[in-house]
């Protein structure tokens, strides 16, 4: 999909970012949303994508080709590689006749990731959310304020985190990391 | 810093989330057929109770839904929160007890 | 300077590591491990400060965080800090530090003449006074008073420093790492709970570090490096030392202030984050907070070298410091007199115990005894002499319940006078967390009651005074809390041996008469140290009606200081108690409120400065901007390019251009703010028919309508243009300012108020970046980068949208227009927002396409008359108003807003209404905001009929033009209307707020 | 009254002070009063004050449940100034100004009225055409005002940061030169004096606890001391309003809202006005005794409590350094809260109800102390007459059947 140049607000400052910080290219993003209780939805959904919904929340639910991250009752964000197209049209497909919404929304978030020893820290200095390894896990994520912009936080393995952000805000929020960061990586 | 139950994602901190004011504050069915005075009663007179309460949270940077909590607006304790539509849990007797 | 007062040995300080300080210029040294106080004590300063009010010398009275008095500047040039006490400064290397509010200096302070006025200056005597002649208050009184305000001075230079903020969820949060917080930690801790532990001070054991106890095999230091070592231990437990816990707030949440460079020498500070902001959720709190001693209030208690009893015991054990060589010590419990014992034993002389107590016997006074110690049973100190030390106590025999002892004096000189009232549990956080407090009388002080929050208290705090109490205290706590959050604790490890003396009784002592009654000749009892304010102040205020303990202190301003009268509360309110003959509970204390110490506005900030204070939204092509000279407006979170001004073009010069190059070739603006929302559901159109005032079920699939929204209240509160993607699916732009709150607006009804409609709403405004092309050379543009799109106007007529490969990306086109010119919004998706731009500029050249901004854009939009939601509106506007009765649907039943239309107020014909104006002059611009009237010629207040919410100079039409809000102004075309400006009336006509292009001829093209 | 002044001061001080009269009495509610005025802050000591000064009505009581001047009088930034947009508004703060201009001479008390100027900052365009207006309205109105541009604030308030690269620069202000402050405690105690100078009877620790009625009109109260019958009742009990208008079976238009403040600790004069910016949330004074006295928003929840939340004092010191960042090194002293009484129009409501006789004064919410004086004078014609003045006119609980609110929010920022 990213043929023609891809360029995030965050992509600028990119270059100055620590270790342990780096934007993600781009992915394929689509929201989905339905009523979980209802078979038919989660079956096609399953068809489609190969996901099990997860209808427990601040969960993500690991598929081949891509991954459901839990954000409300009804709202998942579908997350993965290759055409964004063809996954809409896919579950447009899949879905057709029944009462959904399906947004490609790729382009709507960047995605950063942190890792590396002091992740935990960084995440701790710019949320309220609990991450300690005893309350969120790998297969976790959560809709929170990272600083002071709205996120997705996804827990991606023991050390590392994925952090989606709308675009508009990624500047902020990546330059915000960064700096969260230097006190750690001069230490190290 | 209230600590807010969102009946989906467990508790948060207030800071997550935007207040919705008195709950159960029906948009009447038919606004046309009111009294001037009936559609200001809906528009702008509130209970603003002084003790447990019921009001609307909304869990706007999390899950984006409304929902609904009984809280002691003396003391700030919170009682319970359930989900719009749903019956409101047993009111503890009115006023808390502190000041 | 020679540390003339240090003892040979003892002490937690490294005599090795001797440290450079200075202080009102003058040089000194001190030792690694020393506070300010202790090293200035050392040095055999005593007199640190003035009085506020008197200008009386003061020194230091306490060692610890309840230090009422020994405020200093601290640092010089950009680092200064007023306010901090020298018993709350580690020493470092280098430090410079000064008295406050002194002039010229400590020693000899002009202001000390108001000791002469004493007598005038009671508690509130500003009230009673300075109101005649009346302009004199603000022409000299206030300014003396003003002059005399204030302690230290802020920098004038801004903070180099780094703050910040963490967040942490402990199971067990303890606060105080005294024995009994070590304790509580170390049983949460073992029982596997997270657990933190805060002490403000630098090292943890609280009260331990300053006595000299067996516990077990240990001492106290070989027991607290034992606890510490096995708490670091533990994976799970956090420990912050230099770390105050100064609020404790709803649902558990404390708030932490950790100083983690405060005590480094400059050099090591660099760099690092100089103080940070935890921000602890809890489920359980353990509050091991200890207890304050209390002064006794005894005439002129106030001198330099009067200092509080367990306080000398810390100088002497912690520090190594003699106060004082020849010592009286003055109390009215046993525990007071370690202090002389320790003081002996360190060299130092103690000349007499005075003690109130009649009859004193028990472990400690046949110790004092021993040691050949005078010890004067039955007698207080009832005055003190000394400029600017103490040097002599008068002693008198008491006679109990007496207002005047009569009994004959005795002066015995000294150097310090130790003294003890008692101990005051700190309750601060507990009250803060609304526990009630509960009198103990035969404590004497408030202790605890029942807590309102998860909450454990454990150690002198709650009354457990003795070290054993406190270890079995605060291990008991420390498990209940554990177990409260779901774990088990260990077996309770057995008990050590503790050497410890017994403790005795306290007499409560409240006020020491002397020979005259209080307030009567030149003593002066001082209750709160930092405030001046004296027992007689107290008996002044009930004596005038002031009766409740809240009344006392805001009369009076005991405990309105720095220190929040912890040393001086309790007495105060004793005082009173006595005063008005009613129980001390009943008298009942002040609220206790946070933060328990004061802390730094910057550490309060945090990170959150600059662009950090609210977050900059900024769009796809943003940086184009920035390299093309884009001026940029605030709107919202949002940088949108304002204009672009050319090299010294001035800012009416480039409008000029950018409009006529929209009205006479081809502009382009950045619309990527504009709110975005995917609106999708079978009963979508019905959704939109409830939420804007037109009508929505007939828009064919592939057209764009424009709508506005209301409050149930009627009044106007976003508008924008929504598309219909297909039966079921609809894509609304809201304006940019507005986006989010339109959002919550939809979420909240569809979920409160109509769960049956089934609708679905997905914020896509970061999907789509926009790029708006407008005028009559827009369609060239397109057709260069769309040579496959149909742009004929009847295949694409205004108000539809086509999608479509717009420059080689997949692109959705809109033709709408808010300039009034031929225009089309592409959007694609946001990251290709700049290839986009960049494609349209290359495209445009050869047409000299023009960016604009949004200044550029108001003067386009407002030569048509369309209103801008926020500034043509106020939050008073109806659709009406602005004559747009066109867009409120007549058929439709009921829509939000619909039903306040008819209020008689919203139905009033003479309400302000959206008109045109043209000023006589047509160089004139009239100022937005400009208030106008029908006639300036009468006297103020002048009846005033509307105002201008719009004003600009159109070059299209080679002239000023404006919109306002006019009184009944849709009635009054063609009438003249006035604005009264400073200086001048400008004459303006009502017209009709369309002014260019009526006909709407150029929308295509 | 025992006259106040320098000389009997001095002539106490020989005495050892020991001769000064109370400052006002603590009576036993007798059993029955003509007016009954429930709360005895700030508005409703000026009220009982002005209906016995102005209105001759001799037999008063003021109820309150706890110490007088304890609500949010006793909590409040005390920022004065009457440089409201409408007309309606600007008529009554204005009286209330000029009140204020006379009020220590004319209660014996110095209330330490300090018209050191306020400034109200504009961060966006929006704001500045929102100031600009507000400022020519003002003018038209008789009231005083000056639009400064962003250099002309930095001349009035020299510590103030006008960067162009702040995250929202300083674009202009407001400025009220009759504005300023006045020290809060001491404008209740000078009214209760007074008053009770005047024979009102201040009765504290007396809570009301039920409104008698009979045939739709008030007959007395109940309280925690014993029932008092009265022939007419006003209740100015700011954030309780609603709770007393419940004992009388009606509803306002009002909610509770936690509005916190603080102090720093005392530092030498920095700040010689008043600093307010409604865009980043803070406003800041400095008090005679060096305190920088600071507020910010209300919390967002309804609430009884006297305390609000953590995050609103953190978001206000962030704005604070913005504006201001010498004030980094300077450490916060205590904070507090107060129970506003917010109405949806951000205006009062000065008015008679459905019951005959119950009167009520409230609705002044975050910015009523300025209205002190004016509304006590407003509210105790309305009592007296039974019939507002035309300056509360407009302020009737009527207003919201109508439409007719007047809407004090400020206008929201520009959106497009
Ligand atoms: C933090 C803060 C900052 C503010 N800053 C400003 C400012 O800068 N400028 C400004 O103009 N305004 C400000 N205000 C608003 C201002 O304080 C109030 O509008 C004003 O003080 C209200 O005065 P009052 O006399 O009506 O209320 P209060 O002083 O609250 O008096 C009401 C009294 O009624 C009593 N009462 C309640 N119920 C009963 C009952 N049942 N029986 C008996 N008595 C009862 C209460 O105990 C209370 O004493 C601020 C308010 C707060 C909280
Ligand atoms: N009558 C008496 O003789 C008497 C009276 C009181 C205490 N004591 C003795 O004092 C000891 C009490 O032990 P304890 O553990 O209860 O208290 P402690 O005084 O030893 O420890 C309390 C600790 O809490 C810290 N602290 C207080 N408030 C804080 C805050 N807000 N944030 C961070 N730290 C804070 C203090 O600085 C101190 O280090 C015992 O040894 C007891 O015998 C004796
Ligand atoms: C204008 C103003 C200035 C104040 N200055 C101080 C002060 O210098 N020291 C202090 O301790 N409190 C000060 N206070 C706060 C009071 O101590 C107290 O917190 C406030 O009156 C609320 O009462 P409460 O905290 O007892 O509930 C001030 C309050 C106001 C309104
Ligand atoms: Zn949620």
């Amino acid at each position: 999909m990213a043929e023609t140049p891809w360029i995030t607000p965050a992509a600028a400052i990119a270059e100055s970012f620590p270790d342990g910080l780096k934007e993600l290219g781009p992915r394929v993003q689509v929201n989905l949303r339905g009523d979980v209780t209802d078979s038919t939805f989660v079956n096609a959904v399953k068809t489609a994508t190969g996901l099990d919904l997860p209808d427990a929340p601040n969960k993500v639910a690991a598929g081949k080709e891509c991954k459901a991250l839990w954000l409300s009752p009804d709202e998942w964000l579908l997350v993965g590689e290759g055409e964004a197209a063809s996954l809409v049209q896919s579950l447009e497909e899949a879905l057709s006749g029944q009462y959904v919404a399906i947004n490609d929304v790729s382009a709507n978030r960047t995605i950063f990731e942190i890792s590396g020893p002091y992740c935990h820290q960084v995440l701790m200095k710019s949320s309220e959310v609990d991450f300690h390894p005893r309350a969120f896990a790998p297969g976790n994520c959560v809709q929170t304020l990272i600083a002071k912009s709205q996120a997705i936080v996804e827990q991606v393995g023991r050390e590392m985190f994925h952090i989606y952000v709308r675009n508009s805000f990624s500047r902020y929020a990546g330059a915000w990391l960064a700096e969260a960061l230097v006190e750690y990586s001069e230490t190290s | 810093m209230l600590n807010i139950d969102c009946p989906w994602c467990g508790k948060r901190h207030e800071t997550e989330f935007h207040y919705g004011g008195e709950a159960h504050i029906a948009r009447p069915e038919d606004p046309a057929k009111l009294e001037d005075t009936e559609w200001a009663e809906f528009l702008f007179m509130r209970t603003n109770t002084k003790g447990y309460f019921a009001e609307r949270w909304l869990h706007s940077h999390g899950c984006r839904r409304w929902f609904n909590v009984i809280r002691n607006t003396v003391t700030h304790d919170i009682v319970g929160s359930y989900k719009m539509g749903e019956k409101p849990p047993k009111l503890p007797k009115r006023t808390g007890d502190a000041k | 300077m020679t540390q003339a007062f240090r003892t040979t040995s003892g002490g937690r300080i490294d005599r090795r590591k001797a440290i450079n300080f200075t202080f009102n210029g003058q040089s000194y040294i001190g030792y690694e491990g020393d506070t300010l106080a202790s090293a200035l004590l050392a040095n055999g300063v005593h007199l640190l400060g003035r009085s506020f009010k008197y200008h009386r010398p003061r020194g230091i009275v306490a060692a610890g965080a309840e230090e009422p008095n020994s405020m200093v500047q601290l640092g010089e040039g950009a680092t200064t800090e007023p306010n901090i006490r020298a018993t709350q400064i580690s020493l470092y290397e280098g430090l410079t530090a000064s008295s406050v509010n002194v002039w010229p200096n400590v020693e000899f302070d002009i202001s000390a003449i108001n000791g002469l006025f004493a007598k005038i200056m009671t508690a509130g005597f500003y009230n009673k006074t300075f109101m005649w002649p009346r302009s004199m208050w603000m022409k000299l009184y206030e300014p003396v008073i003003r002059r005399a305000a204030g302690w230290g001075k802020a920098p004038t230079q801004t903070d180099p420093d780094i703050y910040d903020h963490m967040h942490l969820h402990v199971e067990v949060m303890v606060v105080g790492g005294g024995p009994a917080g070590l304790m509580a930690a170390l049983a949460a801790g073992r029982a596997g709970a997270r657990v933190l532990l805060v002490d403000e001070q630098s090292e943890f054991g609280g009260s331990l570090l300053s006595k000299k106890r067996q516990i077990g095999a240990k001492d106290e230091a070989g027991w607290i490096a034992d606890m510490a070592a096995e708490l670091e231990a533990m994976p799970d437990v956090t420990l912050l030392s230099r770390s105050t816990a100064f609020g404790y707030y709803d649902h558990n949440y404390l708030c932490v202030l950790e100083q983690k460079t405060d005590h480094l020498p400059a050099a090591e500070r660099k760099g690092k984050v100089r103080q940070r902001v935890w921000h602890i959720r809890a489920g359980q709190v353990v509050l091991a907070t200890g207890a304050h001693e209390r002064p006794l209030v005894f005439a002129d208690n106030d001198r330099p070298g009067i200092m509080l009893a367990g306080s000398v015991q810390t100088y002497v054990n912690r520090y190594g410091v003699l106060p004082g060589k020849k010592m009286v010590l003055f109390t009215n419990n046993d525990a007071a007199y370690e202090a002389a014992i320790d003081l002996q034993a360190a060299g130092g002389d103690v000349v007499a115990i005075i003690d109130c107590r009649h009859e004193v016997s028990g472990e400690l006074v046949d110790a004092a005894r021993a040691l050949d110690i005078e010890i004067l049973a039955g007698y207080a100190i009832t005055g003190t002499s000394g400029g600017k030390r103490v040097e002599s106590v008068e002693v008198r025999a008491i006679q109990k319940g007496a207002k005047v002892y009569t009994s004959a004096a005795r002066q015995i000189d000294c150097d310090l006078v130790a003294m003890s009232g008692g101990w005051s549990p700190v309750v601060h956080l507990f009250s803060q967390s609304q526990g009630q407090l509960e009198y103990d009388e035969e404590k004497v002080c408030f202790l605890p009651g029942k807590p309102r929050q998860a909450q454990q208290v454990a150690g002198a705090l709650a009354g457990q005074f003795t070290l054993k109490e406190c270890l079995a205290g605060g291990y008991k706590a420390g498990a209940d809390a554990a177990r409260a959050t779901g774990f088990t604790p260990k077996r309770k490890p057995a008990a050590p041996e503790i050497e410890e003396p017994d403790l005795g009784g306290i007499e409560p002592f409240w006020i020491v008469p002397g020979s005259r009654p209080i307030g009567e000749g030149m003593a002066k009892h001082f209750v709160d140290l930092q405030n001046d304010t004296t027992a007689a102040d107290i008996e002044l205020a009930v004596r005038e009606g002031f009766e409740s303990v809240e009344h006392i202190k805001r009369y009076t301003l005991t405990g309105f200081g720095t220190d929040q009268g912890k040393t001086s509360n309790i007495n105060a309110l004793a005082i009173l108690s006595g005063i008005l003959d009613k129980p001390i509970p009943k008298v009942g204390t002040t609220t206790f409120r946070p933060p328990y110490t004061p802390v730094s506005y910057g550490a309060l900030a945090g990170r959150n400065l600059g662009d950090w204070s609210d977050p900059v939204r900024v769009t796809s092509i943003h940086d184009w901007h920035v390299e093309n000279g884009a001026l940029f407006e605030n709107v919202g979170q949002w940088k949108r390019p304002w204009y672009f001004p050319k090299a010294g073009e001035t800012m009416h010069e480039a409008l000029n251009r950018e409009c006529l190059a929209v009205r006479n070739a081809v502009g382009v603006l950045d619309a990527s703010t504009l709110g975005k929302i995917d609106i999708r559901g079978p009963d979508a159109a019905e959704f939109l028919n409830r939420i804007y005032t037109n009508a929505w079920a007939k828009l064919g699939i592939g057209r764009v309508r424009y709508g506005l929204m209301c409050h149930e209240d009627g009044m106007v509160f976003d508008d924008g243009t929504t598309a219909r993607l297909a039966e079921d699916r609809f894509l609304m732009t809201t304006t940019t300012g507005g986006a989010a709150s339109v959002l919550d607006w939809l979420e909240e009804y569809l979920q409160t108020e109509w769960p049956e409609l089934k609708v679905y709403c997905t914020s896509v405004t970061e999907q789509w970046a926009t790029v708006s092309i407008a005028g009559p050379k827009a369609g060239a543009v397109l057709k260069k980068l769309a040579p496959e799109m149909d742009l004929s106007h009847e295949n694409f007529p205004f108000l539809s949208f086509k999608e479509g490969t717009v420059a080689g990306l997949k692109a959705r086109v809109f033709r709408i227009s808010f300039t009034g010119e031929l225009s089309y919004e592409i959007n694609v998706p946001w990251a290709n927002g700049l290839a986009l731009w960049e494609a349209v500029m290359a495209a445009g050249a050869e047409f000299d396409i023009t960016p604009y901004g949004t200044e550029s854009m108001h003067i386009l939009r407002a030569e048509k008359g369309f209103i801008i939601v926020g500034q043509e509106t106020d939050g008073t506007t109806t659709p009406q108003d602005l004559g747009m009765d066109w867009i409120v649907s007549k058929k439709k039943p009921d829509f939000i807003g619909k039903r306040s239309f008819t209020r008689s107020d919203t139905a009033r014909p003479d309400r302000k209404q959206l008109v045109g104006l043209l000023t006589e002059t047509p160089d004139d611009v009239l100022p937005e905001g400009a208030q106008l009237v029908f006639d300036p010629n009468v006297p103020k207040p002048i009846p005033m009929a509307g105002h201008v919410t719009s004003s600009y100079y159109s070059a299209a039409l080679g002239r000023s033009i404006a919109l306002a809000l006019v009184k009944g102004g849709h009635g009054r075309k063609g009438q003249k209307i006035f604005a009264p400006l400073e200086g001048k009336t400008v004459t303006a006509e009502i017209v009709d707020p369309v002014l260019y292009d009526k006909e709407g001829e150029r929308l295509n093209g | 009254m025992v006259k106040y002044s320098i000389f009997t001061i001095a002539r106490n001080a020989l005495t050892g002070h020991q001769n000064w009269p109370k400052q006002w009495r603590s009576p036993e509610p007798k059993p029955e009063y003509d007016v009954i005025i429930i709360g005895g802050g700030g508005h409703g000591l000026a009220t009982a004050y002005y209906l016995a000064k102005e209105h001759g009505v001799r037999n008063i009581a003021v109820l309150e449940k706890g110490w007088l001047g304890g609500g949010n009088t006793a909590r409040n930034t005390t920022i004065v100034r009457s440089n409201y947009l409408w007309d309606e508004s600007a008529a009554i703060y204005e009286k209330s100004l000029q009140l204020w201009e006379g009020l220590s001479q004319d209660i014996n008390y110095n209330v330490m009225l300090s018209q050191r100027g306020v400034l109200n900052l504009a961060h966006s365009l929006g704001d500045v055409r929102e100031g600009v207006r507000r400022v020519n309205a003002n003018r038209l109105n008789g009231v005083d005002a000056e639009w400064l541009d962003a250099e002309g604030v930095k001349n009035f308030c020299p510590i103030i940061n006008i960067s162009k690269s702040a995250r929202h620069p300083v674009l202009g202000a407001t400025l009220q030169r009759r504005g300023g402050v006045a020290r809060h405690d001491s404008v209740a105690w000078g009214y209760a004096r007074a008053a009770d100078a005047l024979g009102v009877d201040i009765i504290q620790n007396c809570e009301v606890t039920g409104i008698k009625r009979e045939g739709g009109k008030v007959t007395g109260v109940e309280t925690t001391r014993g029932d008092i019958a009265a022939k007419k009742i006003g209740v100015v009990a700011a954030g309780h309003s609603s709770v007393i208008a419940e004992m009388a079976g009606i509803r306002l238009p009002i909610t509770s809202h936690p509005l916190q403040a603080l102090v720093s600790e005392p530092i030498k004069p920095v700040i010689d006005c008043v600093v307010m910016s409604g865009a980043v949330h803070v406003y800041v004074s400095q008090s005679d005794k060096g305190e920088l006295v600071m507020g910010a928003g209300i919390d967002s929840f309804n609430s009884y409590a006297q305390r609000g939340s953590f995050h609103v004092i953190e978001h206000q010191l962030g704005a604070c350094l913005e504006l201001f960042p010498i004030f980094s090194r300077v450490r916060m002293m205590r904070t507090w809260g107060g129970i506003v009484d917010t109405c949806p129009d951000a205006s009062p409501i000065l008015s008679r109800t459905p019951v005959d006789g119950l009167y009520f004064n409230c609705g002044w919410g975050t910015g009523g102390f300025k209205a002190t004086p004016g509304s006590g004078w407003c509210f105790a014609h309305t009592l007296a007459k039974e019939e507002p003045h035309p300056l509360n006119a407009p302020f009737s609980l009527s207003r919201f059947e109508s439409g007719a609110l007047i809407d004090e929010h400020g206008a929201a920022g520009v959106a497009h």
